[in-house]
């Protein structure tokens, strides 16, 4: 399935891109995120303090992923 | 009413677009880049955000701030971009009819904000200004 | 700060003199005249007030808040004479570098005055005004 | 001795004015206070349910008195 992956704050500041378009063979998210952490090692810290969003909505890491999806990597907020 | 903004915030505005008849209290809360001892020069700092998903949060705390607190008019603003030291970078007001449910609603929506909306922060140091 | 005066508020001013670069959080509490049901026809509320002594009371309430809550500064306005519904008769901001102390002190300051400032309320109502 | 009373409120609207001096021949607030509603019977109730201050000090009903006090009657606050 081709999956639309954002990244923010330290993510985006690690892997130097904004959003990227992937091919993606697993079902879950947390198929997909063990996929980003393998094609950037140097971000896997980030990510495991990563929450997820899935199309604008927080989701679990078991959540079945489809195509067309749009998934952000989420570190921790600091709004405010 | 939520909104992501670069541009100033304008409280007195914010203001008159919360009074009613039936409102006898407002409470505001405005949230600054705090210089403290231990962060340095510290001259700015830039917020980032997860535009549309951020709104979205925004929203529905707006809305569940409205049920469980039974105010009258929640407004809820963020900026992104640089903002200097000094100048706001969250506003959250919520009109009420008594003053309880307006502290305890205000208080509610900022926590939430900051737990739970896509925006994040980096600190501009005055050495980083100048590499 | 605290202040006694009959001209409006404004809230963009008292916002600028509690700027600093180590606060973080302002909270703001703002009274109006409030029109409630059991009312019935309010068209504004006049209030009176014992001057001296009220602005003694405010004082002491302040010295008190940044005693007790560590808070940076603290302005307490209130307006006396004839105020219209959807203005603003009571003004209390607070400047601190977290969020909890400002929240605590504002709501602190508004119940204190409330209970212990020579300030009374007249409402007018609009049979009042044609008779 | 010679006082200045201060009335506020429904006080004022009750004795139909701002201050007034008086003699006072006896010693205490609470002496003052039946004085006062004595020459102003109708006001007996916002004076029993009013606390005073003598010269910007909120004073108990036992506190003395001494020639030049400004004594206020306030009646119930409701400011904010």
């Amino acid at each position: 399935m081709k999956l639309k992956i954002l990244y923010f704050a330290e993510a985006r500041r690690i892997v130097k891109k904004n959003e990227e378009y992937v091919d993606f063979n697993g079902n879950t998210l947390s198929e997909l995120k063990s996929t980003i952490i393998d094609k950037y090692p140097k971000v896997a810290e980030v990510v495991n303090s990563s929450i997820f969003a899935v199309n604008l909505q927080y989701a679990q890491l078991g959540s079945a992923l489809k195509d067309g999806d749009t998934v952000a990597v989420i570190p921790p907020v600091e709004g405010g | 009413m939520v909104k992501i903004q670069k541009d100033k915030i304008d409280i007195q505005n914010v203001e008159e677009s919360l009074k009613r008849d039936d409102a006898g209290a407002i409470v505001f809360f405005l949230g600054e880049p705090r210089r403290s001892a231990e962060d340095g020069k510290v001259v700015s700092i830039n917020y980032t955000a997860y535009i549309d998903m951020a709104l979205k949060e925004m929203q529905k705390i707006e809305n569940d701030a409205q049920k469980i607190f039974k105010v009258k008019d929640v407004v809820i603003i963020h900026r992104v971009g640089e903002i200097p030291l000094k100048e706001i970078s969250f506003l959250v007001a919520v009109s009420s009819a008594h003053r309880d449910e307006g502290f305890g609603a205000c208080r509610w929506i900022v926590d939430e904000v900051k737990a739970k909306v896509p925006i994040w922060k980096e600190i501009m140091y005055e050495e980083s200004r100048n590499s």
